[in-house]
């Protein structure tokens, strides 16, 4: 198997399993894609339209040819990464569905603070200068745009 | 609501359940196609009060000169320096914080400043829906029409019009976009894109989509005077929108609104100038429109519309400014607050070195000083009245622009003290 | 180049070449270890002048008193008010527009301030690496370092000094992080954060690093007095940052600098308070620091770098502003410079109101006036003066807090027209 199948495989078991455990209801689940939770193809959290704009924002961005949703959205290493996706997929399909959400979305603390490590799992080299003051500094808080165009 | 649901809204925008037509007067009836902005619309009865604005429900006793039972709060009362500012004025009787747009006719029939002094029709031009009016009694004429009503007098004028602003103001019925339909604003922004060296402007056909959501606005929120006998309505622009420039056309024409009681001046009385100020801010700098802020976009389902509950954005500070700003809702409000304090320090040195003045000069006058030794005095009045009034009027207590409120109201304070110095024997002169 | 080649240049940033210690002094040295850091610190001699910032390179023939053959333009020139309003006091003889870190020292040394006063050690503070000459003074105890130099006549002291700021001043030699050495900050920000409820304040144990981006330029870039025989360094916040609670320290202290020479009043002379203006602003208020804007990164190859070459922001708007604003260069330009103008127009309001306060009361005093009768209008020029100077001292001309700028401004027009009609008859009493 490619890699590819292999993720898609492995999406497959998985999104099956979290879906049930975390309870998802299956049809919303199917219906959404959910499965698309665990790809990494953008368009695929664009199904849902409250993830349109900032689908269209990062088709403007100029990380569009460099990273996806996922780069910057889930936290490196395999457990983490799927953790993430199943949590975020369980909470954003149920707010979904609910209708229950904040209008406009604002990225949760967390969520964030995923977003500003995942700047590292690139940019390591290029900020190692910065590093060795040791303290932290959010990357968001200069490059606000890098991910999401205005 | 279900996923489904969410589904469908996001393709089906509007049904059109009625035809509208140019005549089509009545918001209800063009609720029936936009039922949601209709009843966003009818929200701007609640009357909700923030730190500087918003505005209190005081109820009331109804008479038959005045029916209403519910008003909002007197800036009479609040700040009793105001009546001295306007002695001999109508304001210095009855001036109130404004609310929401569903009173905007009936606070003008019933505010006592109809009581005190004769009004034209011309005041019908921002209190209520008088397209279709207008273009009646111009028969198809919009300009002819504003003429002829501003001549009316209010009494016999306020017969021709039924609703406060309504859809048509604002809005095409065939292709709801936006619309300009006050000669005011029309003919005023005219005249200052002429000194901009724009000739011929014509705002309908060359504004663009982002310039209308702050125009549909100014076509009120704006200062005015009512030139001639016509009384004719017009926006004194045409030297620009600064208070500097404003100040200088009222120089020019020779105007006076009125001739202070206290003191003798020929004074001006500036008027909820929020289009002007806000131009002078960062914002409209930066392209964000009055209807970014008050009227946000919000979702309804998987629909974007535009909030027509316009108030306050303190009153709804998430959709208003954090599509733009990250900042925690408190943090925003507090942030304005800072600003609006700010302001409203130097509002008060100014009022105060303005009640300063006035008592200089009634003394000065009730001590017989002759008018010419008066002269110099009442002029920095004159200035230093206009420039204070012109951020007491304007209505974000300097939140549309911070440094140019501030700046205009040290402006203020140094005319003041200088019409007080101007009394006074000069220390040069002394032993 | 492509990320991967990027990866491989970027192994690791910095080659160590030479040990740093705590007594190394010489930046050269330091920039054995950090060539990039330290090519850029020494492009602080370049001299390019901005609206209002920047500084001109101004030919002057070199004497023995003063060997400098390039000095910056001189303020009083180009403004003779300055003159007046520092009549009597060192300021009036020579003050220049201030220039780039790298003539620190020599403009301290060469100013003619220096042969019209005696002045202390204590100006080598901020004008030179006083670290390590602090520490030997005071064998190994800062403060007690700090406190013998202050005591030196300066003539004496400089001989202990060789360089300007260097990076032993701000960065700790073995992690390369951030480090506060001035007492006079680490005194200075204990006292206000007491003020505000915070005991035994710490910086260099408590403050965050985004903080320690701005308090190593707070180390200097603030206004400052010397207390007592002792001439120790203090910088007055104990009752808070904003002009209103310095002024309101220097009157419980009963401090004053000098006797304004033609009126007579105990005056005060404010000095460079960006810190505290800055903390008014709202830039502070979002967390960007003085770094982000005077040192920016810089994009080196594979690396980052802050940029050492500290200068005015608008002499490199792209690295300094557009990170985080999406405008074009110029219109952050001219966003920059309408804010300055309009702080540069309430500034020359409040100047000549000074002017003419000044003028008034020498008038009084030379037709004989009492000092009981000039008290008052003596106590409002104190006031007015100092907050004229705390924006005129400034360096930003309003832009590091707008409004509070120009509100600042607004209140000493107020103070010096009040001041004038302390000396005129009160209009009340005429016939
Ligand atoms: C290069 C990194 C990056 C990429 C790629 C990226 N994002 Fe983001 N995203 C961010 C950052 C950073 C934030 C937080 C922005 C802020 O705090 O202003 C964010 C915020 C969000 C938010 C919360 C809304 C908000 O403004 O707080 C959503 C929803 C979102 N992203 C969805 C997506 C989707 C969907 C994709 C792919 C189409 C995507 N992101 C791609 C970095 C990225
Ligand atoms: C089932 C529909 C749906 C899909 C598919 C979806 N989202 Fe979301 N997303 C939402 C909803 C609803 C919210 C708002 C949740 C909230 O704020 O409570 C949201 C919020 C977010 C946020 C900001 C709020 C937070 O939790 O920090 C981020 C970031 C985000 N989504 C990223 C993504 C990414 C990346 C993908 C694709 C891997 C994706 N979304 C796919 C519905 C979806
Ligand atoms: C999946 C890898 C990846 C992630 C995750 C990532 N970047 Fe990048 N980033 C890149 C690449 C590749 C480039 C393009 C480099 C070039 O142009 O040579 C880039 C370019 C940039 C640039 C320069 C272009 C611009 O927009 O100014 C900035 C700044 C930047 N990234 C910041 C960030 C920040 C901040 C984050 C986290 C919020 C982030 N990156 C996350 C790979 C990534
Ligand atoms: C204080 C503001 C600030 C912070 C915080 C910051 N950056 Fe930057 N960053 C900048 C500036 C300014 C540049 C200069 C870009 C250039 O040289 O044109 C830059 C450049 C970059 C570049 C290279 C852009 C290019 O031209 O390819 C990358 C990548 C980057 N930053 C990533 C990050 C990451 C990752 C973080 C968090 C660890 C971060 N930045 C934190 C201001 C900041
Ligand atoms: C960037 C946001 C923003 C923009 C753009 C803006 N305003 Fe405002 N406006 C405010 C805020 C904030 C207040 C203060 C509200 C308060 O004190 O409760 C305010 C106050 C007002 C008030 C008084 C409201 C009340 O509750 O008493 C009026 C009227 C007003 N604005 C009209 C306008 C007009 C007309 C325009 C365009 C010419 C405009 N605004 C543009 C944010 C904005
Ligand atoms: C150019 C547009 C315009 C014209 C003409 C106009 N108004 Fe208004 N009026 C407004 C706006 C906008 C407000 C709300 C803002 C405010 O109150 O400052 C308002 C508020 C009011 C209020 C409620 C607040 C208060 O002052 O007590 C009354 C009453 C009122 N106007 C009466 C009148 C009368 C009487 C006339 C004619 C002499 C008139 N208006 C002419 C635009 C106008
Ligand atoms: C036809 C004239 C007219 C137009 C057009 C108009 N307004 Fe008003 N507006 C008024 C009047 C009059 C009042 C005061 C009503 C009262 O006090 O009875 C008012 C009140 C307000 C208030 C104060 C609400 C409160 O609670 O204090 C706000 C905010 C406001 N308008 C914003 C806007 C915005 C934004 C637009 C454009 C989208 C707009 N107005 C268009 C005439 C107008
Ligand atoms: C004071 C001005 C004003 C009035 C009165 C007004 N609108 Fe609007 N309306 C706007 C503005 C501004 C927009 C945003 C238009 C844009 O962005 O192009 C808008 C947008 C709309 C839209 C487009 C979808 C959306 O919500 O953005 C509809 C439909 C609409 N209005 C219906 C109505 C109806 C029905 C009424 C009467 C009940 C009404 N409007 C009264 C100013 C007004
Ligand atoms: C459509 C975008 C947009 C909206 C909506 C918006 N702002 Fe802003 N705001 C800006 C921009 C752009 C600036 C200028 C600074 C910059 O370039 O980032 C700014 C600047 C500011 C500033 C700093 C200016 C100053 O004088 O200190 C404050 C405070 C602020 N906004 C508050 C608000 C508040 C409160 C609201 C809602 C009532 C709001 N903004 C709505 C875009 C917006
Ligand atoms: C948001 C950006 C920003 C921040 C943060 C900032 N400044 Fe500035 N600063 C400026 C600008 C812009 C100017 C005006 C430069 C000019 O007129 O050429 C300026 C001017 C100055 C000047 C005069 C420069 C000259 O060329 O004459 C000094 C000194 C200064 N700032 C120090 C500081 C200090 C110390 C801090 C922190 C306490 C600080 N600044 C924070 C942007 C900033
Ligand atoms: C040891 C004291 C000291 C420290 C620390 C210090 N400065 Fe300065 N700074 C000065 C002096 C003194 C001058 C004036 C030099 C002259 O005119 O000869 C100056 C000048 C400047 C100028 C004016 C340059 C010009 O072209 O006009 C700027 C900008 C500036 N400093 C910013 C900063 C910033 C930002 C920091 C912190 C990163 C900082 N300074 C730290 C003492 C200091
Ligand atoms: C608390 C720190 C501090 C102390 C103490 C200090 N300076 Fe400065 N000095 C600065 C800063 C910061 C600047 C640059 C900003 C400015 O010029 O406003 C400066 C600028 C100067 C300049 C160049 C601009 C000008 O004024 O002509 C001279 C000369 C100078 N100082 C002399 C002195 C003398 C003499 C003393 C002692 C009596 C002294 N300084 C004490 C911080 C200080
Ligand atoms: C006036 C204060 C000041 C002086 C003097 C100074 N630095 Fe820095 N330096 C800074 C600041 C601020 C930073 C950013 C630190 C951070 O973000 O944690 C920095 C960062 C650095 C870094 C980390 C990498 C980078 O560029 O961000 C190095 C290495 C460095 N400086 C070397 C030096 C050397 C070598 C000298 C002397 C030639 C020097 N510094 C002088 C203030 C200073
Ligand atoms: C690290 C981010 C950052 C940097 C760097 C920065 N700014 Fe800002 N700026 C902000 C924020 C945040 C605001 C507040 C408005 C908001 O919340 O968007 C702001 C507000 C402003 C405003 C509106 C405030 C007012 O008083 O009108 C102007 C103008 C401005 N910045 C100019 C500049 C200039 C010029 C520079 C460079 C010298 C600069 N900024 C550097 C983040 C930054
Ligand atoms: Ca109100
Ligand atoms: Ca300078």
């Amino acid at each position: 198997m490619t890699p590819g199948q292999q993720r898609t495989l492995i999406s497959a078991v998985l999104g099956t399993a979290i879906g049930a455990s975390l309870g998802v209801g299956a049809y919303t689940f199917v219906y959404a894609k959910g499965g698309s939770y665990l790809t990494d193809n953008p368009a695929a959290c664009a199904n849902c339209h409250v993830m349109n704009d900032h689908y269209s924002a990062w088709l403007k961005s100029s990380h569009r040819s460099v990273a996806v949703c996922n780069d910057c959205h889930t936290p490196s290493g395999f457990i983490a990464k799927y953790a993430t996706k199943a949590s975020n997929g369980f909470w954003h399909s149920y707010a979904f569905t609910t209708g229950d959400f904040p209008d406009p979305l604002r990225i949760k603390p967390h969520n964030l603070d995923i977003a500003n490590n995942a700047c590292q799992k690139c940019h390591a080299e290029m900020t190692a200068s910065m590093g060795i003051h040791g303290g932290s500094v959010s990357c968001v808080s200069c490059h606000q745009f890098v991910g999401h165009m205005e | 609501v279900n996923i489904l649901e969410r589904k469908q809204e996001g393709q089906n925008p509007f049904y059109r359940v009625v035809e509208l037509s140019d005549t089509t007067e009545s918001p209800e009836i063009w609720g029936a196609n936009f039922p949601q902005q209709y009843d966003d619309y009818r929200k701007t009865v609640d009357q909700v009060r923030t730190r500087y604005g918003g505005s209190e429900a005081v109820p009331k006793t109804p008479t038959d000169a005045d029916p209403r039972s519910i008003v909002a709060q007197s800036r009479l009362e609040e700040d009793q320096r105001l009546k001295t500012l306007w002695a001999g004025y109508a304001f210095a009787t009855d001036f109130r914080e404004e609310r929401g747009h569903a009173f905007m006719l009936e606070d003008q029939l019933f505010t006592e400043r109809q009581t005190v002094a004769q009004q034209p029709g011309t005041c019908l031009h921002c209190h209520a829906s008088v397209y279709v009016p207008y273009m009646k009694a111009g028969n198809g004429d919009l300009i002819k029409g504003f003429e002829a009503i501003n001549k009316l007098p209010y009494q016999e004028a306020k017969n021709l019009v039924t609703h406060p602003v309504a859809c048509i103001d604002c809005h095409d019925p065939k292709t709801m976009q936006l619309r300009i339909t006050r000669p005011g604003f029309i003919e005023g922004i005219r005249a200052f894109k002429a000194s901009k060296g724009v000739r011929d402007y014509d705002v309908n056909t060359m504004a663009t989509r982002q310039e209308l959501r702050t125009f549909v606005c100014g076509q009120c929120h704006v200062e005015y005077y009512f030139q001639g006998k016509e009384k004719r309505l017009t926006y004194p622009w045409s030297n620009g929108l600064r208070v500097d420039d404003i100040f200088q056309y009222y120089e020019e024409k020779k105007f006076k609104d009125w001739t202070h009681a206290e003191t003798g001046a020929d004074v001006l009385k500036a008027q909820h100038p929020e289009f002007e100020l806000w131009n002078q801010g960062i914002h409209a700098r930066s392209g964000v429109a009055c209807a970014d802020c008050h009227m946000p976009y919000k979702r309804v389902g998987a629909l974007k519309i535009s909030d027509h509950h316009v108030r306050s954005p303190l009153l709804n500070v998430n959709h208003a400014c954090q599509t733009c700003h990250r900042w925690s809702e408190e943090e925003l409000k507090s942030r304005v607050e800072i600003i609006q304090g700010r302001t409203y320090t130097m509002r008060n040195i100014a009022m105060n070195a303005l009640m300063d003045l006035i008592r200089d000069i009634r003394m000065a006058r009730t001590g017989g000083r002759s008018n010419e030794s008066l002269a110099s005095a009442r002029a920095y009045q004159r200035q230093a009245q206009f420039y204070l009034d012109f951020i007491e009027a304007e209505n974000s207590m300097g939140f549309h622009a911070p440094q140019e409120a501030v700046r205009i109201l040290g402006e203020s304070v140094n005319f003041s003290r200088l019409g007080q110095a101007a009394l006074r024997e000069p220390v040069a002169e002394r032993n």
